[in-house]
């Protein structure tokens, strides 16, 4: 595999981008400058050739990998695209049983990971490079003190999926006497799995299998967004709600929470809770089951106030309807809460259908108890040796100071990681990490599931893998390649039947990426309702009395702070408050006005024990009125390399001062309620600082209603999103559908489209909003990050954009998300006004963009009833060459001053066609991915040949719930949107409509 | 007649007008060119290969060494892997051998071996030394070939569509047989190649019906 | 001449002036050293074009995002600009030619300045389409010339190649058209000049014109058809620009009244334009006797129908929105009077349509401050019309997530300052080195008396300085 | 051959519109009036033809117009027909602006052109008369002394009810 690899060292420093960038204005000047041009060539290009030429390897021709995804610990499988030996674009592994050919924003933009110049070259020894001899030299001495006087040695790590890595970290912390591997999740479901320890006798995460569940309630779980394993419960999802069939099968999805995330606005019914309603909420919906049951509680569950009683008892009602095809799922860091649900689910009988206990998952392995035990020692200063990997401790914990400062009182503190960040500055060895693209690594993130990493590419820094380094240790000086495959000769190899032969075995799952073997059995206990009486019992204690919460949760693009460094998730709007590059402390409009605040206000908020944090404030529809939630994962250490991410011009604010951060570190606010991190968080003080700052948004009207006089959005409501219930939609597969207007054109059809004509339905039911689309895009296209002033300026230049919506009828809020992006009208307006031909039909029904014809007048722009084209105002800085190598050799690199837009991925259609001609057959439905369709996790994009009859595409144009956004305009676009159906019984959203003229 | 003459004048003047605007636009069609025009460029290689040698007098055929035209958007140019493949063994021209073998004849000796000078830097660039021999000191450096036929970073040629479809290697790039060093024949404007594409739809390639677009976007993307 | 003379009408000139006198007053404007007032207006025009001059340098080296515009709202100052400049442009034009067919005889002491405005106003709007592209070195790409590129030609249906090409005309029509109406002048100037450069470069400017009548009869045809070509154009040229709009698919912009509304529009700043300048040149010049209240009284008549039209075209606008039965049309005009930027559209109405009522009465007609500061205020006014319906349709078209605003920069604005920077400076040129008003067509509606002195006496006199007989 | 002209000036346009009359009664050649604005009936006076510069330009127009509208067409239709917007190959609705505006340009630019030419101005161009008042307040009238009988002082007679202002006799310049 690794000659494969070979790639000579000049290719990868001079990406031919390099010129490409420089050449537009270039032409245009001399242009300008008159037509006396020489004969010789101005600039010589040199041309390297491989010297020993790999015989896969065609320059110019693609290579894929199967590989997986690091972007956080779920697992997915991707297909790793390489040009000429270097990676430019993951995409879902359709074969993949737990991502099944999704991937999520996160693992897209993890590529340009890779590609960041800062991580580290060389291993520091108390700050200062170091070589690896070194290192190791010294670190195996103190080893061997600490071995002798028995120390404590801690290894402390997030959660590691890879079956290698846990099993040489076993082994190698078994050479010491007093060892123990500590792990935890910054963003921790620790409860989750200790309450099935308390309620099943194991300690364990199951597998949930939503695709089964008919009823879904979900406390405070934002399972779609960034809860355990999105990209595989958004699949999940989809499953359990197609409108396929007669009736349909269509999950019905309650949604308690107290802000509003990215599952709420997808939910079915969402009903906004306090934390502490929340508990009672949870323990509520268990006493009401088990009446239905026919048994009662040891507990007494106090009544809820009027709202949620109906809710809860309407809740009920489904579930009991549906037990055993029912799911309860909860993101509340509480074990009491945690073992009720257990319990709720128990009583319903989903354990063995919708839950998975044998099968479970390794996705989250977090353990709080452990966590809280070793930070004691570290106080107490007992600890004599720390590695840490994968994990922040210094930045993700809670009181990170006096922990620094405990730390000094460890002998040997080391840590694995690909920056200097804020644990590695106070550790005396920084052993810097590859990229999961440079290396080699395993997996097994649900059991029986396991999958290969493989390199794509040969290592841009001399970093060395965690396995490697502990073999060296451990003085057996093997390859991460050897190690992974002895392990899994050794125990994964015989957890099959299939292959007969170990290399069969190996080569096959390298080539496919994973493999599926027999979980490792697990003693799980029956249910033991003991537990359950005393969590009760606590829940009930919480006093139901108003009072103000933070609620903490990761960011739903960089997570819990580990992407902070990657400028495109950055840039990636948050699916729901549509902010870019900055964290906000977002809370209700009532909580707003009764603190006399408005949207920027910078807050303090404090917390006892000198706790504080400063953050604006954002005003959030939906959102809980007891609630401040804030996302984690900002203010990470030297975020401040942003700051000219954006173009420099003379009113142009950087995206972040210098030494500063990309927002605010939000951890400091954690609270460990006994031995677990409570992410709600209470007995905070909101204090004004009387400043505002700016927050970056990308849209700026949120309501499908015309603002009335006085700005609010009570007017006239726009026909854009077509909406439907469940009910209607099985009454009449039409329902919801706007007027369609009569679109007579006084020009003769003058223009037919005999081969292909290209087009795209996009299901809005489908559709969660998750912004896989628009990184996938941004990847594939070269489109450049341009800072927060640009976006603030209304100049961000995704091609792609969701468009969401809020509905608000008294309490229910309702929430559509409308992906938007070319729609390559037929009659396309910004075509007739263009002077200069650059924007003109081709033969295919695609609306093109011609870069170097374009002369930038935006009157395209303006005349598109979309809104979907993007100007070029500056130059926009690509990063340094490292960063450059991202660039798809396949798409020009747009240069200030021209128009740009979604292009239906036209360089994938030409590729295809040509292939096909190559090949001597005609195309196929599916030859043609674009981007965004490839990543969606929710396959709500279906993008294909409109003339091919027998194409998905053509179908679905049919299906009676196809309509075209602003068809009345008769533009003629060549996307079709499927209504939105919710299954929610007769809610009127398609009435209230306007008529068109 | 004073009259007259000034007719004549404006007569005169009005021609020469005429005249040099004619002139200027003839020349600024013929011979005038654009930027980017690099129509004859015929550099000076690293390694003086003679493309008349190899493609005319031994006929190897062009995809031999450009491979890449047959599957990928680029051509390619040989690894020098591909050269050694027969250079491994001919180190010189045959005329310089056979020299060789008279001399040495004459000086009854076994026969030196010869390389040729353009050779001698062949095999340094594979990290071989002078004459071709395993050197561990040595180090592979590669060949800078000089590109001569580019095109501007926003168009998008595919070789293999074309090579495929059958059009032939000289349809752009001349008479490459020919050359000893090679030069730019075509002038690879747009014009230049929709036309081309323009033909080819209306009279096939080798009266065999193809689909050349026109689109902006087969190029331009 | 006779209804000149009449004394139903006022005299069209005060002071009854001889033919030299006429003479005398206009070219002795251009014989004097340059007055300290010519000189400081000049100095702080100057200095305004530069400024503008620096900012679109800048502009032109890091990009047009140094204006305010963004994704949504794709032009705003530029276009503003080019369309309010454009509109200045066509009083000139209407004056000179319009009126001239109409046999308006007032016009001539005016119409050679209004024709010089016309140029500086067109030359003032012309940069705008150039500049507010994002490569304007490739702005020649706006031509059709025969090319490399297969050839490849200029879309013929984008309004934005028909306002080259109606720029282009109108500018040469206009020039050509100015400088018509400045040959016989040119050749008084040369006749009286002293110094030898003036003889030299007067003379090289007049083309050897001697007043032979038989040229004359040739001109005033000409001048009868250039007119003729003039008047439908300027209304072409400002119909094409309102096009740039009325052909698009957005909301308050795809409308037909446009054409109508723009020229209407045009006419009324135009005027107030002008009446602005002759008001300072009368005095700064002394030509009071020349430009008397009469025109301008005149004007502001003018001033108070095209007001009128402009004030139903917004009333219209109003009542077709609703009418339509159009949701996005209907929003589009409530939004453009109560949204974010009411402000503007209330500023706009109060400057066209209330202001220039101030001119039913005679006593504001004649009062040259007022009328000044009027007009000052109707330019206002209508530089607000072009941005508000620029801005207003472009901030919330049809989709509302892509709904935005938009705030100027520095930069727009010293742009703006700079095009009337520009536009001054060449009218101080102008009003410094050629004659403001036609002397030849003012003598002809002068109406002055046929002389009597005993003619012996009157010969004796000419005899002394008679040059000696030729030939 | 070279001729001797009658130079006789005036004072006021209507002084020379009635010499003129007078001289054109008596049989007397005119050669030419030259005057500092154009004298309204002088034309008449000195029994010229009306100009046929109107039908020039109108000619030059329409050629204008023709030219551009086949040029549109052609470029957009024929030379490289491309789908722009959905619209026909041939809008000609579309192609009217530019047509127009090309019309007027060619009859505006070819008349002003043709004048030039005809009347023999040009930039530099030596005034071919020099009398230094005719383009400031005087009006000046030249008859061509052709006949044998030819007598100036029956001239000056003739004119002096018109405030005759200067009498002077000139050779036309020989070229």
């Amino acid at each position: 595999m690794k000659d494969h690899l070979h790639t000579s060292e000049d290719q990868l420093n001079l990406p031919e981008e390099f010129s490409r960038r420089s050449f537009l204005k270039l032409a245009g000047f001399t242009f300008a400058g008159g037509v006396l041009a020489g004969c010789q060539q101005s600039n010589l290009e040199k041309a390297i050739p491989h010297l020993i030429k790999p015989e896969e390897l065609v320059p110019g021709v693609p290579l894929w990998y199967a590989s997986t995804c690091a972007g956080c610990s779920a697992g997915c499988g991707v297909l790793v695209k390489t040009r000429d030996g270097r990676p430019i674009k993951l995409e879902g592994n359709p074969e993949h049983p737990i991502s099944r050919g999704g991937l999520c924003a996160v693992g897209q933009a993890s590529l340009l990971g890779l590609y960041d110049s800062q991580r580290l070259g060389a291993p520091l020894a108390h700050g200062k490079e170091s070589t690896w001899e070194q290192v190791d030299a010294a670190i195996k001495a103190e080893l061997e003190g600490i071995r002798k006087r028995n120390g404590a040695v801690r290894f402390l790590t997030g959660t590691i999926t890879s079956p290698t890595t846990n099993e040489l970290v076993r082994r190698f912390l078994s050479t010491f006497k007093d060892a123990r591997h500590v792990v935890y999740d910054p963003v921790s479901s620790s409860a989750l799995l200790d309450a099935h320890e308390r309620t099943h006798g194991v300690r364990a995460l199951p597998q949930f299998r939503l695709e089964k569940a008919t009823t879904i309630v979900s406390l405070n779980a934002d399972f779609l967004g960034t809860w355990l394993s999105p990209v595989e419960f958004t699949k999940a999802y989809r499953q359990g709600r197609s409108l396929q069939g007669t009736p349909p099968v269509f999950s019905y999805h309650t949604q308690f929470e107290s802000r509003l995330s990215i599952t709420g606005s997808n939910a079915d019914e969402r009903v906004s809770v306090s934390p502490v309603e929340l508990a009672h909420v949870a323990s509520r919906l268990l006493s009401l089951l088990t009446e239905r049951a026919g048994r009662r509680l040891p507990v007494a569950v106090p009544l809820l106030d009027e709202r949620l009683e109906r809710c809860t008892t309407e809740c009920v009602e489904r579930l009991w309807r549906t037990k055993g095809k029912s799911l309860v799922v909860c993101g509340v860091n509480d074990v009491a809460i945690q073992v009720v649900v257990n319990a709720i689910n128990e009583v319903l009988g989903n354990y063995g259908s919708t839950i998975d206990l044998n099968r479970s998952s390794y996705q989250a392995q977090g353990n709080d108890t452990d966590l809280a035990k070793l930070l004691d020692e570290i106080r107490s200063g007992n600890v004599s040796a720390l590695f840490v990997d994968g994990v922040n401790p210094f930045y993700d914990l809670p009181g990170a100071q006096e922990l620094a400062a405990a730390c000094e009182t460890i002998p040997l503190p080391v840590s694995f990681g690909e920056r200097n960040d804020e644990t590695a500055e106070h550790m005396h060895y920084v052993l810097p990490q590859p990229h999961e693209l440079e290396r080699w690594n395993d997996s097994e993130a649900i059991a029986g599931i396991v999958s290969l990493t493989q390199p794509t590419i040969q290592p841009l820094r001399p970093a060395r893998p965690l396995m490697e380094t502990i073999s060296i240790w451990m003085g057996t000086k093997e390859s991460a390649y050897n190690l992974i495959r002895a392990e899994w000769e050794r125990s994964i190899f015989k957890r099959q039947t299939r292959e007969q032969s170990f290399t069969q075995f190996w080569n096959k799952t390298l080539h496919d990426g994973f493999a599926i073997v027999e979980p490792k059995r697990q003693a799980v206990s029956s249910f033991n309702p003991a537990a359950v009486a005393e969590s009760l019992r606590q829940l009930s204690t919480q006093s139901l009395q108003q009072k103000l919460f933070v609620e903490l949760h990761a960011s739903s693009t960089i997570l819990d702070g580990r992407h902070a460094h990657n400028a495109w998730l950055q840039e990636l709007p948050d699916p729901v408050t549509k902010i870019v590059w900055d964290n906000v402390a977002s809370l209700s409009r009532k909580r707003a006005e009764s603190l006399n605040l408005h949207e920027g206000d910078v807050v303090r908020l404090n917390r006892e024990g000198g706790r504080v944090i400063e953050l604006p404030i954002h005003i959030q529809q939906g959102h809980q009125d007891d609630v401040i939630s804030v996302s984690l994962g900002y203010g990470r250490k030297g975020t401040d390399r942003f700051h000219h991410v954006n173009p420099k011009w003379l009113q142009a604010k950087p995206t972040v001062e210098k030494g500063g951060t990309v927002g605010t570190n939000a951890a400091p606010l954690l609270e460990w309620k006994g031995k677990t991190l409570s992410y709600f968080v209470s007995g905070i003080e909101v204090e004004r600082t009387g400043t505002n700052r700016q927050i970056a948004v990308t849209q700026e009207y949120d309501f499908l209603t015309n603002p009335n006089l006085l700005g609010e959005s009570s007017g006239e409501k726009r026909n854009i999103i077509q909406q439907a219930s469940l009910a209607t939609f099985v009454a009449n597969p039409s329902a919801g559908s706007f007027p369609k207007p009569p679109l007579d054109s006084l020009w003769p059809e003058e223009h037919t489209y005999p081969g292909h004509r290209w087009g795209m339905v996009i299901d809005l039911t489908a559709c969660t909003g998750c912004s896989a689309c628009v990184i996938s895009c941004q990847v594939e296209n070269n489109i450049p990050v341009v800072g927060k002033d640009e976006v603030a300026r209304n100049r961000e230049l995704q091609w792609l954009r969701i468009d969401r919506y809020y509905e608000e009828e008294g309490e229910t809020l309702r929430v559509a998300h409308q992906p938007m992006l070319c729609q390559h009208c037929g009659n396309a307006p910004c075509e007739t006004v263009c002077p200069v031909l650059a924007t003109v039909h081709n033969s295919e029904g695609l609306n093109q963009q011609v870069y170097n014809r374009c002369v930038g007048t935006r009157y395209c722009a303006n005349n598109c009833p979309y809104k979907v084209r993007h100007f070029n105002w500056f130059q926009y800085p690509r990063g340094d060459e490292i960063a450059r190598m991202v660039l798809n050799p396949d798409v020009t690199v747009r240069d200030r001053g021209v128009m740009e837009k979604c292009t239906f991925c036209v360089q994938r259609i030409q590729l295809a066609k040509i292939e096909a001609k190559n090949e001597g057959r005609a195309l196929r439905d599916g030859d043609v991915k674009s981007a965004c369709q490839q990543s969606c996790p929710a396959d709500a994009i279906i993008f294909g040949d409109v003339n091919d009859p027998n194409s998905e595409v053509s179908r679905k144009m049919k299906d009676p719930r196809t309509y075209r956004v602003l068809e009345e305009l008769g533009v003629r676009p060549s996307i079709g949107y499927m209504t939105l159906v919710r299954n929610s019984d007769g809610i009127a959203v398609a009435e209230g409509g306007m008529k068109n003229g | 007649m004073k009259l007259l003459n000034n007719r004549m004048t404006t007569v005169v003047l009005l021609v020469a007008v005429v005249l040099t605007m004619s002139v200027f636009f003839t020349s600024f069609t013929s011979n005038m060119r654009l930027p980017d025009n690099h129509q004859g460029f015929e550099p000076v290689q690293p390694i003086a290969y003679s493309h008349r040698l190899h493609a005319g007098e031994l006929g190897i055929d062009c995809l031999h060494c450009h491979g890449g035209a047959e599957q990928s958007r680029t051509a390619g140019i040989p690894p020098a892997s591909t050269c050694m493949n027969c250079h491994q063994f001919v180190t010189a021209s045959i005329l310089s051998v056979r020299e060789e073998d008279k001399l040495a004849a004459k000086e009854s000796r076994p026969p030196r071996k010869i390389v040729s000078p353009d050779l001698q830097k062949l095999y340094r660039a594979v990290g071989l030394n002078e004459m071709g021999e395993r050197d561990i000191s040595l180090t592979a450096e590669g060949i800078e070939w000089i590109r001569v036929h580019s095109l501007p970073s926003f168009v998008y040629f595919n070789h293999s569509a074309h090579v495929n479809s059958g059009v032939a290697c000289q349809t752009c790039h001349g008479n490459v047989e020919t050359m000893e060093r090679v030069r730019q024949v075509s002038d690879l404007s747009m014009g230049w190649c929709v036309n081309c594409h323009r033909d080819a739809n209306a009279n096939g390639i080798n009266a065999k019906p193809v689909n050349a677009s026109i689109d902006c976007d087969a190029c331009h993307h | 001449m006779a209804e000149i003379l009449s004394t139903l009408r006022p005299p069209l000139v005060l002071g009854n002036k001889s033919y030299a006198d006429i003479t005398d007053d206009v070219c002795s404007a251009l014989e004097r050293k340059s007055s300290t007032g010519w000189w400081t207006s000049f100095i702080i025009a100057v200095g305004v074009l530069i400024l503008g001059a620096i900012s679109v340098g800048y502009q032109l080296v890091t990009g047009v995002g140094v204006w305010g515009l963004n994704n949504t709202v794709g032009w705003a100052f530029d276009i503003t600009n080019f369309v309010f400049w454009i509109g200045i442009g066509h009083a000139g034009t209407l004056i000179s030619a319009i009126l001239f067919l109409f046999r308006q005889r007032w016009r001539t002491s005016i119409n050679r300045s209004a024709e010089a405005m016309t140029l500086f106003a067109v030359i003032c709007a012309g940069i705008f389409p150039i500049i507010h592209t994002g490569r304007p070195w490739f702005a020649y790409w706006f031509i059709p010339y025969p090319n490399f590129r297969g050839p490849l030609w200029v879309n013929f249906r984008s309004p934005l190649v028909w306002d080259m090409f109606a720029i282009g005309c109108y500018l040469t029509i206009s020039a050509l058209f100015w400088y018509v109406g400045l040959l016989p002048d040119l050749a008084t100037i040369r006749d009286r000049a002293k110094t030898m450069w003036r003889k030299k470069i007067f003379g090289f400017f007049s083309f050897g014109w001697d007043g032979s009548n038989r040229t004359w009869q040739r001109y005033e045809k000409l001048y009868l058809l250039l007119a003729g070509l003039a008047t439908p154009l300027v209304v072409s040229v400002h119909t094409i620009v309102s096009w740039d709009f009325a052909t698009s698919i957005i909301p308050g912009w795809h409308t037909t009244i446009f054409p109508p509304y723009f020229v209407a529009g045009a006419v009324f700043s135009g005027f107030a334009m002008v009446l602005m300048l002759m008001l300072i040149v009368r005095k700064v010049m002394n030509l009071e006797d020349y430009i008397t209240l009469h025109h301008i009284e005149n004007m502001t008549k003018v001033i108070i129908a095209t007001s009128g039209m402009v004030g139903l075209a917004y009333i219209t606008e109003l009542f077709v929105a609703y009418y339509s039965g159009n949701p996005y049309e209907r929003f589009a005009f409530i939004n453009r009077a109560l949204g974010p930027y009411g402000w503007a559209y209330w500023l706009m109405v109060t400057c066209n349509v209330v202001v220039p009522q101030f001119f039913w009465w005679k006593k504001i007609r004649r009062h040259v401050g007022m009328v000044f500061i009027l007009s000052i205020f109707i330019n206002v006014g209508m530089w607000f019309e072009r941005f508000v319906i620029i801005m207003t349709s472009l901030t919330r078209d049809f989709l509302p997530g892509s709904w935005s605003g938009f705030t100027p920069t520095i930069l727009d604005i010293t742009t703006l300052l700079g095009s009337f920077g520009l536009f001054f400076t060449l009218f101080l040129l102008f009003a410094r080195f050629l004659p403001m008003i036609a002397i030849g067509e003012v003598k002809g509606v002068a109406g002055v008396k046929r002389a009597t002195p005993p003619g012996a006496v009157e010969k004796r006199k000419e005899v002394a300085h008679e040059p000696a007989p030729v030939g | 051959m070279s001729r001797r002209l009658l130079v006789s000036t005036f004072a006021h346009e209507q002084d020379l519109l009635d010499a003129t009359n007078t001289a054109r009664e008596k049989g007397y050649t005119i050669l030419d009036s030259f005057t500092p604005f154009a004298v309204h009936g002088l034309d008449k006076a000195m029994g010229m033809r009306p100009t046929r510069l109107a039908w020039v330009t109108f000619f030059l127009g329409i050629s204008g117009a023709i030219a551009k509208l086949w040029f549109q067409i052609w470029t957009s239709a024929t030379s490289w027909p491309v789908n722009v917007g959905g619209k026909p190959l041939k809008s000609v609705p579309a192609f009217v602006p530019v047509t127009f505006e090309v019309m007027v340009l060619f009859a505006g630019v070819g008349s002003v052109l043709f004048f030039l030419f005809r009347r023999k101005l040009w930039p530099g161009k030596k005034p071919r008369f020099v009398y230094e008042r005719t383009t400031n307040d005087r009006f000046v009238l030249v008859l061509v002394e052709d006949r044998a009988d030819f007598d100036v002082s029956e001239v000056r007679q003739l004119f002096a009810p018109f405030h005759l202002v200067n009498l002077e006799e000139r050779m036309e310049q020989e070229s």
